[in-house]
């Protein structure tokens, strides 16, 4: 962290799903807000709100293995913006929070969070598994 | 005491008063409550019976104590709104992708040969290209696919990109390449084409791509070719970027949809295509006014929509279909955001289009039959007091400040009506199409909302923009402030702001846009309304020559149309304001106020 | 080589294209820099010098290397701006307060007689009165005396107050009143005065005191009387809070001021008062086009006006005063904010204005002074080239995608210069008053800004909106952060964003307004100019013939006007656009450019 | 502090000179905003720096004798907003800083923090003390 450490969305890391923290990450900088990642011991959730109060952003997000936790200083003690945990191929819903966490600051229109996986996504997701698998296993 | 209550069924909005006349009239209540089914039928009764009710209750009597009601004469009008569009924007052999994402990456202008990422490798070092990333391939790999394809000589220029990766790939990029990403339809890009991506600075916009000698430029066009890209750079006016492929076919036209034809019969016949616009409609509409009738070329779109509202009348009143006439249209240029056939990020273009408002008048509705269920339930005595203009005049003139002569503009739904009263009391009255509803219907489509509540809400309420999750700025800058969080759903959206709730507006127009769209919209319905108005009734068609005009009906309660109206004929010195009914009542009531003055005045002359 | 330098020497801008015509032409550099002095005279020697240095240094070589210079032949048109404010607000007798405190109090309408705070002690109970308030009276002090006279049965139903005490005092009240505060001249407020105040909810207006019938209701005003109210109603529209205070004589005027009669002489003579508008002006210069002069009715504003354009121009050739011809006006509809005279709170009344653009046309400007004067300094041959519209053409015609017919429209400082040249390479040109630095008056005045420079960025650069101390927002709703804090001074203000500087605006305007008024200002000279040049340059007055309009000068470099006339021309399916003068050079150096061009072409016609 | 006592501009003394005070806090009060007054041991600077950052709007006043200190927790580190002696006089003044502590949150241009007594200010203020001296001690 320099000079401007804090000047950043604070992300922090306990055993993250690598794949998943992967599109948060990237999420961020497609809207072109910095991001710090560390890692972090004891209750996620907790550890996240005080990350965002750490933040200059007022923004932290919390990745416990599939777990993501968005929270925003400005809430005020109201609870985390989301809390959820994702499956291995919500992959664009990973993506979604990364780019709400730097929307939150930017003042714009967040993206939907829920889950919306389509046939073709789950499809997607599978073909990619067994070509890694192939992969790993040459013929 | 002697209890009367007069009451006014309108199209919307059933209106009471309630007032002892034993003396002089002395008004104890009033209410206004929604007008149950279509006015003029017995289905009005339980309206009728909702609204004497409440004005009861306000003042702890029951409906039995009254002695008279009096019914207004209604006047037989029925509105009817339309649009039609008039032209179609078709990209053939898609070559312009004009669609601005959020956040595209780089800046500048880049131009070469389409290709995909994966066939860089195949590419010559030293050809210019332009590299089309489909959704699948993985930021990272992207971005070191073309830094690799760069460093064997191969000039990348600009990137077309399906995800939302613009700023990912361009943060990893060695050179920096303008790249519009969220192209949804990568697939329908054609390969090895020449094309051209531009993206501006924030808070600037393309300059290149939007000036067809820029697109001449860029893709050495002929002047005769130069003049076929003018719709594609107007397309692209005010875009933050943009992506134009020539292909050897391709072409964006804007092509004219012939609507129909509108037939106007007056003092002469006169025949306009929907598509030559309201100003040509409206003009021919003035040449041979008064008004006999209207039809629209029978097979067209306007055909039918003419035979709708002749078939609504007819049904109501029991008259052959051929006995109904449209004695008024106000037509009105709008425009239809629609999706361009053929684009490739779903772009959406502005479609010219016209809304038509008509109005038919027909014979009296049969009030009486309403009148005789009402008194067979109530069992109390009910009359149909005088012409329903007669009255609104009679109730207008109880606002201070107003003296005859006068006019009434009467603001409603589905037209608007007025009515003048002269120096010796002699009232004469006309009716207009296009109202509240017209300005609904055209926030409606210029906003691409398809949600007609939303219109009308956007219609009635303040606009604001939620800053941050306790609070939001109005449209004028004013702050509020919450204690609890808003909702997510509403963070940096534009909302409504009702007395007990908030709506987002699900576009993304900017605040000032959906502003200036919902005030566009009622000058173009109310201010032309106001003026062809006065102009109809007002001895010698002169505007200079009246007085005072008070604005009443539901239209008159809006937040601004009153002042645009004033602010028109301020220019012909004529005090014009909402009105205040008996001092109290604001813009409503008027009809229902006559009713009970022009009874008094009735058994005066009678005593 | 045989290198050859085109010299352009302009109102505002001096431009030099540098050519090796030993084959063909090949344009090797160009530059541009401010013309030193007023054209046509010796002073511009300099500015030529170093445009000539600008251009050599590019390429590495020194002035002494070229062969020849080809200097324009200036074409001698000149052009002068004013304005004439023609309405004044005047308040007699002060009546209205309706000026807009950030921080007023409470909600809602209160009506009485107006009283000092001191007094509230000797009111009769029962008494209806709107309280006084000096800034001298703690807030706390103020509300304790408000709540006393509660007490004993006095209705206090609004307050006047002069500090900035609206909310204080409001949250010390028992009974909550509507409070305008920050009134300045509260010692000019009348007393024992029937007074009404109205403060909105936030994000809402006042809908009483800005209805002619809402006054009448509170101040029981007759008819008659309710005429004259129209001026105080329709200055209030908008607000979120107001006072008006009824005395006996107490008006609000709007007061037409004679600025003087304006006298065309073309076919035909006619007079028009600058009062009647700028419509009936234009519309008075198309019926007598062509003018041969203009003058202004002596010792008037417009008189004065019309002598000193004349002035200028016969000093600058050294002709008689009354060989001067003006030759062109141009006449915009604005309006300015001005202090209302009598008012309370420095409140501002938008009073109607006319601008007007003049131009005048004289003999041939001295060129042949200035030639000699630079071979006799750079020892180089020096030649006056061709009519500045042919070469202007000549340089056009480089834009790729152009071809004959077409039209040059040179968007310049004081001019709007027009030339056409037909399908044989007939050239005819033609020069219309009104252009940039009439756009940067109209935004000047119609801010309020009172400062030149100022409006000259407004009218070149986007603005944005400083939203914490570390980002702005664009107005397209982009946004930029920053690392270091910004100035505190720029917080929540509109600024103006300049490639290397950030200029706060010192008004209270909002963003949507500023940018509307920049963009009115710019449609309201160019767009009218563009279609009048058009229409007076093109064969027949009939625009639809017309193929090509190509854009260039100064303004074509905006980053708005360009748009707006193409969006204007597309009706008439005429390309235009920025010209690229060959290919490069955007909408710049077209005449420096020709001059190369037409000196190449005659070399080849002697060979 | 109730449930939300901490969504309130913090305004943390130490002998505050009163008619100051009072001045301050009716003029974040004017802009509707909500305060909340404590009293702090230490480093007038830093304890207004820190509480700042504890503050849900992020504004924090200090006042210590007749000096007043405004930080922003959005300033970053960049140093307060305001921090100078005003004379007794300087009611005005005293207003305009309190104004600008809730303008900030607001986000709205701020009012000129710059000393600008005009003789009329300084006359009235000689004027209160004579009519104050007077009441003390009655002739
Ligand atoms: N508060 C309001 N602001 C703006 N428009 C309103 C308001 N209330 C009603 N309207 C409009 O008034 C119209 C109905 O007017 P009304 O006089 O009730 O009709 P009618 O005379 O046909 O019964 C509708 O278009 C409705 O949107
Ligand atoms: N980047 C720009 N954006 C908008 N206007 C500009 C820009 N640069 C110059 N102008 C305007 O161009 C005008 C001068 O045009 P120019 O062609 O240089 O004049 P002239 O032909 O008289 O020398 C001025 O009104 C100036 O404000
Ligand atoms: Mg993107
Ligand atoms: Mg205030």
């Amino acid at each position: 962290m320099g000079n401007n450490g804090n000047v950043s969305i604070f992300v922090i890391v306990k055993e993250p799903e690598q794949a998943l923290l992967k599109e948060l990450l990237a999420g961020i900088e497609e809207e072109g807000i910095p991001y710090t990642v560390s890692s972090f011991e004891g209750e996620a959730l907790n550890e996240t709100f005080k990350a965002s109060q750490l933040s200059k952003l007022g923004v932290a997000v919390g990745v416990w293995k599939n777990r993501i936790i968005l929270h925003y200083s400005k809430s005020r003690g109201f609870g985390p913006l989301f809390d959820g945990e994702l499956n291995g191929y919500e992959k664009e819903r990973a993506r979604r929070i990364g780019n709400n966490a730097a929307r939150l600051y930017k003042v714009m229109p967040l993206k939907d969070m829920r889950p919306n996986i389509t046939i073709k996504e789950i499809v997607d997701m599978v073909r990619e598994r067994v070509i890694a698998a192939l992969k790993a296993k040459p013929l | 005491m002697r209890l009367i209550a007069g009451v006014d069924i309108g199209n919307s909005t059933t209106e009471v008063a309630i007032a002892d006349i034993e003396n002089r009239p002395r008004f104890l209540s009033s209410s206004l409550v929604k007008t149950t089914g279509i006015k003029g039928t017995p289905d009005n009764v339980a309206g009728v019976k909702k609204g004497l009710e409440e004005a009861c209750n306000k003042i702890n009597i029951t409906v039995s104590d009254l002695d008279f009601i009096c019914l207004n004469e209604a006047t037989p009008v029925i509105g009817d709104v339309a649009m039609e569009t008039i032209t179609e924007t078709i990209i053939t052999e898609s070559t312009m992708i004009g669609h601005n994402p959020d956040t595209p990456g780089g800046v500048g202008l880049g131009i070469g040969k389409t290709v995909f990422l994966d066939e860089l490798d195949n590419i010559h070092s030293n050809e210019e290209v332009i590299c089309v990333i489909p959704k699948s391939t993985d930021f990272e790999m992207a971005a070191k696919l073309l830094n690799r394809a760069t460093e064997t000589g191969v000039k990348v220029n600009g990137a077309i990109v399906q995800g939302d990766d613009g700023v990912l790939i361009s943060n990893r990029l060695k050179k920096k390449i303008p790249i519009v990403d969220e192209v949804t339809y990568i697939d329908r890009v054609p390969m090895g084409m020449m094309a051209a991506v531009e993206v501006a600075a924030p808070g600037e916009t393309i300059r290149v791509l939007s000036n067809p000698y820029g697109l001449a430029t860029v893709f050495h066009l002929s002047p005769d070719e130069t003049k076929n890209v003018i719709p594609i750079a107007r397309a692209l006016i005010g875009n933050r970027s943009a992506v134009v492929i020539r292909t050897p076919e391709g072409d964006v036209k804007e092509r004219v949809i012939p609507a129909g034809k509108i037939i106007m019969y007056g003092a002469r016949e006169r025949r306009v295509g929907i598509e030559e616009g309201a100003e040509k409609i409206m003009s021919s509409l003035e040449e041979i006014w008064p008004l006999n009738d209207v039809s629209g070329e029978p097979g067209t779109n306007v055909g039918g929509m003419m035979e709708r509202v002749r078939q609504v009348m007819s049904e109501l009143t029991g008259q052959g279909i051929s006995d109904i006439k449209i004695q008024d249209i106000l037509a009105v240029d709008t425009f239809v955001p629609q999706k361009v056939k053929g684009g490739l990020a779903g772009e959406f273009a502005l479609e010219n289009a016209v809304a038509l408002a008509a109005m038919v008048k027909t014979n009296r509705l049969p009030m009486n039959i309403i009148a005789k269920m009402l008194e067979n339930e109530l069992h109390i005595k009910v009359i149909i007091g005088g012409v329903e203009a007669n009255m609104a005049i009679l109730g207008a003139l109880t606002t201070p400040g107003t003296d005859k002569p006068l006019i009434i503009l009467d603001l409603g739904g589905g037209s608007t009506d007025s009515a003048y009263i002269d120096r010796e009391g002699k009232v004469t009255s006309i009716h207009h199409a296009g109202a509240g509803d017209m300005v609904t219907m055209l926030i409606n489509s210029e906003l691409g909302l398809d949600d007609f509540n939303l219109a009308e809400d956007i219609k009635k309420y303040p606009l604001a923009h939620v800053e941050s999750l306790f609070n939001l700025r109005y449209e004028d800058g004013n702050i509020k402030f919450f204690d609890k969080p808003l909702d997510a759903s509403l963070f940096a959206r534009n909302i409504i702001v009702k007395p007990d709730e908030m709506i987002p507006i699900p576009t993304k127009h900017s605040l000032e846009k959906i502003r200036a769209v919902r005030r566009e919209a009622k000058k173009k319905v109310f201010v032309t309304n106001a003026i062809r108005a006065l102009k109809d009734i007002s001895p010698g068609r002169e505007l200079r020559g009246i007085d005072f005009v008070v604005l009443v009906g539901g239209s008159a309660l809006d937040f601004e149309i009153p002042e645009m109206i004033s602010d028109e004929l301020s220019h012909y010195g004529i005090v014009c304001g909402s009105g205040n009914i008996r001092g109290v009542e604001g813009p409503r009531n008027a009809v229902a106020t006559g009713l009970v003055l022009s009874y008094y005045e009735s058994l005066k002359g009678r005593a």
